[in-house]
């Protein structure tokens, strides 16, 4: 008996039935081809085609023929990438955990960075024109340390007052969070105004070196290294600690391990406490990068939903992973643009994201919900 | 009794409107007890009620000489009522290893360490650093059962703890049970495999249509083909 | 079924009022607070159907919503941003329907694969790349936006005609949902709502359902947006950034994500918050007992946050469902009084 | 629920459907008697945005009933209903204290008003008149940087508050929108706050559409001519937001320098809402390879993108930098003490450091009129009312309001035949405002004169200030004809740069030590 | 294996399902391992044997509920293996499921109603035409079958347990597929409930084929004229139910080994 013998019924029905198993799996895999596709001509472009005599004029160079330009702009990518991922590492630690989308994650960002702020003016004495020679790495560790633990604990007290007893209602989550991140936002601009205002780097890590050629500041590589901390800080907890086995365990099955006799109503406050703190640090270092003013808030949280929406939602990994590519991508597209198309980096950036959730639909590390 | 483990007394319980549970009641002291019954009939239902994932809509569940019925799974629990759900529920992100040593905690000088548990399988000792999912059906059930242990609690409730397993391991779970009780520890088996229970425990609490239709002895429903057939629906 | 007659007889008595308001009401009130409340919970309503009947929470409604009203824009405007194609209105409100329609057609295909929390994520993802679309191609707006539309010549008699454009198109997309609701395309989509995978087992197309709900809704948003532009006058991508794109969201919440006329319930209350909350006498003295006008009248985004906040720790159904709650009590009381009474269903939501 | 009833539903549905297709029908009809009608309920529980002191609810009046297009309501009453348009969120919320109290002070000083509270101008105030026409102020919008908002805000106003002068708004996307309102509202007179678009004068140009402050291009005047001949510039290159102010105020700057024969080499828009601007920053040319650098990046940008510079392309020296009014030490911290030297262009109001008489009684009538103002620059805590009233956002409402307040008392408090002389008194005002006189242009738009600042180094205090070099009479919006109602507005590159004769070329009044040198 | 025997004495042209070494793993758990199996038009095959031993699987594989990762699967001769289960009810499949999955936010008559279209274009439809009526009686007639024609229109949400389960093999039913897999229909019925529901399989009409997951041996047995044995994703015994009863093997996997010794 084969494939052909009968096929009356099929064959007036629906031409469907012709695919064969193996050509129906082909057709899976053109997205995948085509991304592949993508990705080779954007690798070759960088490469070796970008601003030559025969293709269009772009800001940087091929790699090979301007290594320091690429290197540079490699480097950029996985600096901001590194802040990217201190404060989606928080957003997505909550939601693996609690299936909770912390919409307020970005006004937590902005509250944590004007605490650091003021704390650093305080502590400098001055208001403004702080130059990085008047920070001590004291005042500026010690306001990043305060405005992460506050907004932690505020995150705490949200988790606690709001969302703990309507645990898997994430819609009616995701809105108390709207709410929450409407009023703070709104008594922020009433708190500390309009005006954008800066974190100040310590001064021993505002210097510069060279590589290629090209310069380079130390205060971004000193941003990836805290980032870089930071990531394996959370890898030791969640790997090495029982608590992070806990917490590992929650996200794959919370209720097997309520059975196995733990608190998990402790273990959600205390990955809430640890998520938002991850915001904190990531407004205190973004303020230093970039400022903070109004606004900035739903910047951020769209950032994080960007990085963990590419990554795979709930996933460390996926942070991580999503926060590379994002920052790559932010970093490249500028440089590599054409010179006359560069303002439409911003699209092409969230332009991948649309590529990539058309492979995959839960991120790179995403499980299918 | 002074020496009831577990008693329950009229129990009811249910998913919204449909009642799966009624009124059910029995009592266990430091023993193997097996609850056997057709799929369908409320058996799993009482394991999620007895744990407290489900709210019993009436009746007393006393362990261990307290109620615990509308305590929090992971109180009853502490309580020393430990589970081994059905299909095994191992986390897929951890690794053998983690899968005992997140429960290690508090298990010093108690009977059952993570150390003990490897002693107990030696298979599992072996693959350590091998993720849960990655395991065959009879290494997850050992995880699962020395995952249980660590509570090193009173009475062990082990969910359809057969299914799916080779005979061999189902020898091997079965020698574990009984060893378990021997070392008293209570164990509550809920089973459709007739072998298995039969062979896990004396006592056999025949389950049917969210009550206990009748208790008898694995010789008495080994043997009583009617019985089986009445109450089980295997036609032998 | 009582209230199920209780509810009808709410709409019918709503639908009556808001046919004569013109009649009684001031030309503020009708234009900004009731015009406005029809076309916001016309697009309100294309996100409660999504969810009610589909399962989707979608945050692409608004931008659906924005593409019809830059549409209008780009084809109707004579000088300004954009294309200044210059041609009639009637075909400026043609092409907006058929672009809203292609675009919530493309986003389907793209997200109907995805579910729950995920959908409404990606969807919310669509609408920033739609603001930064706008905002950064200049051929089509830029930030600046279009400026400048007026509506066409029908409508000048303002308020009353737009008024009842959208009285009429908000009246048609309630009965409509709730009739598709009984077709077999409605039953379909809540079949895929509640199990995809028997449906699936059933021989349905699940991904073509949710797409082709979701290309309906997205009509309607076109529909929508054609209305809020005329009755704006103009459109810029922040009228489609992230902001109001959540607002639409806690319209449709507030209201009650699961009843239809949750959206216009929601967009009134949203409207009139904004409009009339400001000047609540109590946060007068609220604001002297707290010191740095935390509560003061330009911090009335505050108050709306915090009623949202308070909506939904009461009731997940927003205030649709409140009400529904209360009639259910209610009625409750009622029947404990005469035993002999109606026992049919007390179910209120659902379709 | 039983089917059966679902059934019903529609038909019944039906037949109202039917009734609004009639109902729509007539609706043109027995729509002009409305304002026979009373009130509807909300109309009639709300009261005006901001308690007057003069506690009359709006029932006495009822604005909100008068259909705006042919009743205006100043005829019968002979009251001035004056709608200010704040910003009271976005990214300029926090100078809506600044900016109601510059309209307020202008009717403190004009028209004998006094502010109902000592610490707040949001409270409103009272006893405002002009030629025995009392002035009452009937609502503050609540801007929020949107154009979405904007109007509905000042359609309340009119609307509903009933306003007819309004003053406002803020920003340009706001006040292209409102010119547009105005175009379509020919009864109420708008006055623009301080809002740079050049469209909303030059391509809207509604007749009730007043703007007594430049826009984002003239702001920028002059200092390109300064660079050139002064700075020696000959090649620069723009790093400017990609959106309208960001452009329009760019291309005041290469209109300048072009006109000076200057030639701009590379021009870079990165996109609002960029977090990293490094690889924008790559794009400029190498500081070896051009002679100077002019930066139109606000917001949280401003820093960051001097920071990538920093850290890309070396430190931020003032011969090679300037920028408009972003570029200032208030807002830019990273500008370290290397930047001395560097050109800033102007804003509406002159820099602290220039004092005239004018301008000092100006500020000590602010002192005067309030203890304590929060505004933007104190960060929101309570400040001198002067600090406040001293910079660009609240003086232009100032300038605003005087000029209404002025004009009207030129009108003698005339309001009727749609404010017709009102209008007409305050296209040809020339008014004499503390920071130099502003007269209007035929499309009703300012000729200012603006200013250019230098970075220095205070000595005293270590700090970075700004130092006004020179003055900059007479700036119009054309720029010598780079700018017509026939031109696009400034798009990203499309303002040519070429060689042309500005009519301020070469008036520019020095000023030294903080004395305009006239 | 004696079930390639079976197999090869039916005459393959009445063939209406034919699994060829099919074979499904998770990670590395085999939960069906080479299985062949062939069914023929007018079949009544009940599967048997314990939990876990692949039944559910088997019925997945079939249904296209799951991608076998080996082997294949024709229905009607049609080589399905890949094939998206959305696409197999043109081919006359229907099935229940173990575990109820039904549409609680519709009323019955919806539910059984909505059962019908998935075969058509009609369920694309923003029109009710006459075509509809005529499924709608058909509905109720379903509905009739499983005895819930005083629950026609009472949403489902609020049916009791046992109601669920007739309507969900009314669902299956109502198709009037030429190939009917009920998994374990009869479990939550009571006593009464579960004669009725042998009535109704034996009612079905002659030509319709029925595969039956079922732990109920009583119901199996007198429904299948032909059972199959699982076990570990194996099929060990196939027969009637005669030589099924007498088998020791099945004895020993079914009931235990000392139970059969």
């Amino acid at each position: 008996m084969s494939g052909e013998a009968s096929t009356d019924v099929a064959d007036i029905k629906f031409g469907m039935l012709h695919l064969t198993p193996r050509s129906l799996r082909a057709l899976r895999v053109i997205p995948t081809i085509m991304v592949g596709l993508i990705v080779a001509f954007a690798v070759l472009w960088i490469l070796f085609l970008a601003d030559r005599s025969w293709t269009v004029k772009t800001s940087a160079g091929a790699a090979i023929e301007e290594p320091g330009e690429f290197l540079v702009t490699l480097l950029d990518g996985l600096t901001f990438a590194g802040l990217l991922f201190v404060v989606a590492s928080g957003f997505t630690l909550i939601f693996g955990l609690m299936r909770t989308v912390n919409m307020a994650h970005g006004a937590m960002f902005l509250l944590a960075a004007y605490v650091g702020i003021q704390l650093q003016q305080t502590m400098v004495g001055k208001s403004r024109n702080i130059e990085s020679a008047e920070v001590s790495m004291f005042a500026w560790v010690v306001p990043l340390l305060v405005g992460a633990t506050v907004v932690a604990v505020l995150g705490v007290v949200m988790q606690q007052l709001f969302l703990r007893w309507n645990q898997g209602q994430d819609l009616r989550q995701a809105i108390i969070t709207i709410a929450v991140s409407v009023v703070l936002a709104d008594q922020m601009l009433l708190q500390f105004g309009g005006l954008a205002k800066k974190m100040v780097w310590p001064g021993s890590v505002v210097h510069f070196f060279e590589i290629l050629g090209q310069r380079y500041a130390f205060s971004r590589i000193f941003m990836l290294g805290i980032a870089i901390v930071v990531g394996i800080a959370l890898w030791l907890w969640l790997n090495k600690t029982r608590m992070g086995m806990v917490i590992r365990a929650g996200v794959d099955d919370e209720e097997m391990v309520r059975a196995l006799g733990i608190n998990v109503a402790v273990v959600f406050g205390i990955t809430f406490f640890v998520g938002s703190f991850l915001a904190g640090m990531g407004g205190a270092m973004g303020a230093s990068f970039a400022g903070a003013a109004p606004g900035t808030d739903g910047q951020w949280l769209l950032n994080s939903l960007i990085v963990v929406i590419i990554g795979g939602l709930g996933s460390i990994k996926g942070a991580v992973a999503g926060s590379v590519l994002f920052g790559m991508v932010t970093a490249f597209s500028p440089a590599y643009l054409p010179s006359a198309y560069t303002f439409y980096s911003i699209i092409f950036t969230l332009g991948t994201l649309a590529i990539v959730l058309a492979v995959r639909p839960n991120g790179l590390f995403g499980r299918a919900e | 009794m002074s020496d009831s483990v577990l008693r329950v007394d009229g129990l009811c319980a249910g998913y919204g409107a449909s009642q799966v549970l009624e009124n059910l009641s029995f009592e266990m002291g430091q023993e193997a007890v097996c609850i056997v019954g057709r799929n369908g009939m409320g058996k799993t239902t009482l394991c999620k009620t007895l744990m407290g994932f489900l709210q019993p809509s009436a009746g007393a569940i006393t362990f261990g000489g307290s109620r615990i019925d509308g305590l929090s799974p992971d109180r009853i629990a502490r309580r020393g009522l430990a589970y081994i759900p059905q299909g095994r529920r191992l986390f897929p992100s951890l690794t053998v290893d983690e899968h005992l040593e997140m429960l290690a905690k508090g298990t010093r000088g108690k009977r059952w360490t993570p150390a003990a548990v490897y002693e107990l399988f030696p298979r599992l000792a072996e693959r350590r650093q091998n993720g849960g999912a990655e395991l065959s059906g009879g290494e997850q059930q050992m995880l699962a059962v020395g995952r249980a242990l660590l509570l090193n609690g009173k009475l062990i409730l082990m969910d359809e703890p057969s299914e799916g397993l080779a005979p061999t391991i189902v020898d091997t779970l079965i020698e574990v049970v009984h060893r378990l009780v021997e070392e008293g520890t209570a164990v509550l088996v809920v089973e459709q495999n007739l072998r298995a229970a039969t062979s896990m425990a004396t006592r056999q609490l025949v389950m049917v249509s969210g009550q206990i239709e009748i208790e008898t002895t694995s010789h008495e429903l080994s043997d009583d083909a009617d019985l089986q057939r009445q109450y089980l629906g295997v036609d032998a | 079924m009582i209230s199920l007659s209780a509810r009808n007889v709410a709409v019918a008595l709503t639908c009556v009022a808001l046919i004569l308001l013109p009649a009684f009401g001031s030309d503020f009130f009708v234009d900004f607070v009731a015009t406005r409340t029809l076309m916001l919970g016309l697009a309100a309503s294309t996100m409660v159907f999504l969810s009610a009947y589909g399962g989707m929470v979608s945050l692409a409604q608004w931008l659906i919503f924005g593409v019809a009203g830059f549409a209008v824009g780009n084809v109707v405007a004579e000088s300004g941003r954009g294309l200044n194609l210059g041609w009639g209105p009637w075909t400026g409100v043609f092409i907006a329907l058929v672009a809203a329609t292609l675009l919530a057609l493309l986003l389907g295909i793209l997200s109907a694969r995805s579910t729950g929390i995920y959908f409404l994520m990606l969807t919310l993802t669509y609408a920033v790349v739609g603001f930064f679309f706008f905002g950064q191609v200049t051929t089509f707006s830029g930030f600046g936006g279009i400026t400048g539309i007026d509506p066409p010549g029908f409508f000048d008699d303002r308020p009353k005609r737009l008024y009842y454009a959208a009285l009429v198109l908000s009246m048609l997309a309630y009965v409509g949902f709730r009739a598709i609701a009984r077709t077999p395309f409605g039953l379909a989509l809540q079949g895929v709502r509640d199990d995809p995978v028997r449906m699936s087992s059933l021989g349905f197309n699940v991904q073509l359902h949710r797409t082709l709900a979701f290309t309906l809704a997205g009509f309607v948003a076109g529909l929508a947006g054609v209305l809020n532009i005329w009755w704006n006058g103009q459109i810029d991508p922040t009228s489609i950034s992230i902001g109001p794109t959540l607002d639409l969201l806690i319209i449709a919440v507030i209201g009650g994500i699961s009843h239809l006329e949750g959206a216009w319930l929601g967009a009134f209350v949203f409207i009139g918050a904004n409009i009339y909350l400001r000047d609540i006498p109590f946060l007068g003295s609220i604001e002297g007992l707290l010191e740095e006008r935390l509560l003061a009248e330009e911090r009335f985004n505050t108050v709306i946050g915090l009623l949202l906040l308070l909506i939904m720790l009461a009731s997940p159904d927003g205030l649709a469902g409140i009400i529904a709650r209360i009639e259910h009590g209610i009625r409750l009381a009622f029947r404990r009084s005469n035993p002999e009474g109606d026992g049919s269903s007390l179910r209120t939501n659902g379709q | 629920m039983k089917p059966n009833k679902n059934r019903r539903l529609p038909s019944l549905l039906g037949v109202l459907f039917a009734i609004v297709l009639i109902a729509a029908a007539c609706g043109g009809d027995d729509g002009d008697d409305g304002d026979a009608s009373p009130t509807t309920a909300p109309a009639e529980s709300t009261a005006p945005a901001d308690d007057p002191p003069a506690d009359d609810p709006p029932a006495d009046d009822p604005p909100a009933d008068d259909p705006p297009a042919d009743d205006p309501p100043a005829d019968d009453d002979n009251t001035i209903r004056l709608g200010i348009m704040g910003e009271c969120e976005g990214a300029f919320g926090g100078f809506h204290e600044d900016v109601v109290a510059g309209a307020t002070l202008a009717l403190i000083n004009g028209a004998g008003a006094t502010s109902t509270s000592a610490d707040t101008a949001l409270d409103g105030f009272s006893g405002a008149s002009v030629a025995g026409v009392p002035i009452e102020l009937v609502g503050i919008g609540c801007g929020d940087d949107t154009a979405d908002r904007a109007i509905q805000e000042v359609r309340t106003l009119v609307e509903q508050d009933g306003a007819n002068v309004v003053i406002g708004p803020l920003s340009g996307d706001e006040g292209i929108a409102i010119a547009n309102y105005a175009l379509d509202n020919p009864e109420v007179t708008f006055i623009n706050g301080i809002s740079g678009a050049q469209d909303s004068t030059l391509a809207v140009r509604a007749p009730n559409f007043f703007r007594f402050n430049g826009d984002g291009a003239q702001w920028n005047a002059g200092i390109g001519d300064i660079l050139y001949n002064e700075g020696g510039w000959r090649t620069a290159a723009v790093i400017a937001d990609d959106y309208g102010f960001g452009w329009t105020s760019a291309g005041g700057f290469v209109a300048d320098f072009c006109a000076a024969g200057g030639q701009i080499v590379s021009q870079v828009f990165p996109p609002l809402g960029t977090t990293d601007y490094s690889s924008f920053v790559q794009q400029l040319p190498n500081p070896d390879e051009v002679d100077g650098y002019f930066w139109v990046i606000g917001g949280t940008g401003t820093n960051a993108s001097l920071e990538a510079f920093l850290n890309a392309k070396g430190d931020l020296t003032g011969d090679q930098h300037a920028g408009n009014l972003f570029f200032s030490p208030a807002l830019a911290d990273a500008l370290g003490t290397d930047i001395a030297g560097a050109y800033v262009g102007g804003f509406a109001s002159l820099p602290g450091d220039i004092t005239t008489p004018e301008i000092e009684a100006y500020l000590a009538s602010a002192d005067a009129a309030w203890d304590t103002l929060s505004g933007g620059l104190t960060g929101n805590e309570p400040g001198p009312p002067s600090t406040a009233l001293g910079f660009g956002f609240a003086y232009g409402y100032y300038t605003a309001g005087l000029a209404f307040v002025q004009a009207l008392e030129q009108v003698g408090g005339d309001m009727s035949n749609n404010q017709a002389a009102l209008r007409e008194a305050l296209s040809n005002l020339e008014l004499q405002a503390p920071y130099g006189p502003i007269t209007l242009d035929e499309n009703r738009q300012a000729i200012v004169d603006t200013f250019v600042a230098q970075l220095v180094l205070d000595e005293a205090s270590g700090e970075i200030v700004q130092q006004t070099v020179a003055i900059i009479p007479g700036v119009d919006q054309t720029f010598g004809g780079t700018y017509s109602t026939e031109t696009d507005p400034p798009e990203r590159d499309n303002t040519a740069c070429e060689p042309r004769d500005l009519p301020w070329q070469g008036n520019s009044i020095p000023v030294i030590d903080g004395v305009p040198q006239r | 294996m004696t079930s390639n025997a079976a197999v090869t004495q039916i005459e393959s042209h009445r063939s209406l399902l034919w699994l060829e070494s099919v074979t499904v793993a998770f990670g590395g758990l085999l939960a069906l391992s080479s299985v062949d199996l062939e069914v023929v038009e007018g079949d009544r095959l009940a599967v048997l044997g314990p939990n876990g031993a692949g039944k559910t699987t088997l019925f997945n594989a079939i249904a296209g509920d799951i991608t076998p990762s080996e082997g294949k699967v024709l229905i009607k001769g049609v080589d399905c293996t890949a094939l998206p289960s959305r696409l197999r009810p043109q081919l006359g499949v229907a099935r229940t499921y173990q575990k109820t999955r039904l549409f609680p936010g519709l009323t019955v008559e919806d539910n059984l109603y909505l059962a019908q279209t998935g075969k058509q274009r009609r369920h694309l439809s923003l029109w009710r035409n006459a075509k509809d009526a005529e499924l709608r009686a058909k509905a109720r007639e379903a509905a009739g079958m499983v005895w819930l024609t005083d629950q026609l229109s009472a949403q489902v949400a609020d049916l009791a347990h046992g109601q669920q389960r007739q309507l969900e093999i009314g669902i299956a039913l109502v198709t009037e597929p030429d190939l009917i897999m009920l998994d374990e229909p009869a479990s939550g019925l009571s006593k009464g409930e579960r004669e009725r529901l042998v009535e109704l399989l034996e009612a079905l009409p002659v030509d319709s084929t029925l595969i039956l997951i079922e732990h109920d041996m009583e119901v199996a047995l007198s429904v299948a004229d032909r059972v199959v044995v699982m076990s570990d994703g194996e099929v060990v015994a196939t027969g009637t139910p005669d030589e099924i009863r007498r088998n020791p093997l099945v004895h020993a996997i079914y009931l235990g080994e000392e139970a059969a010794s």
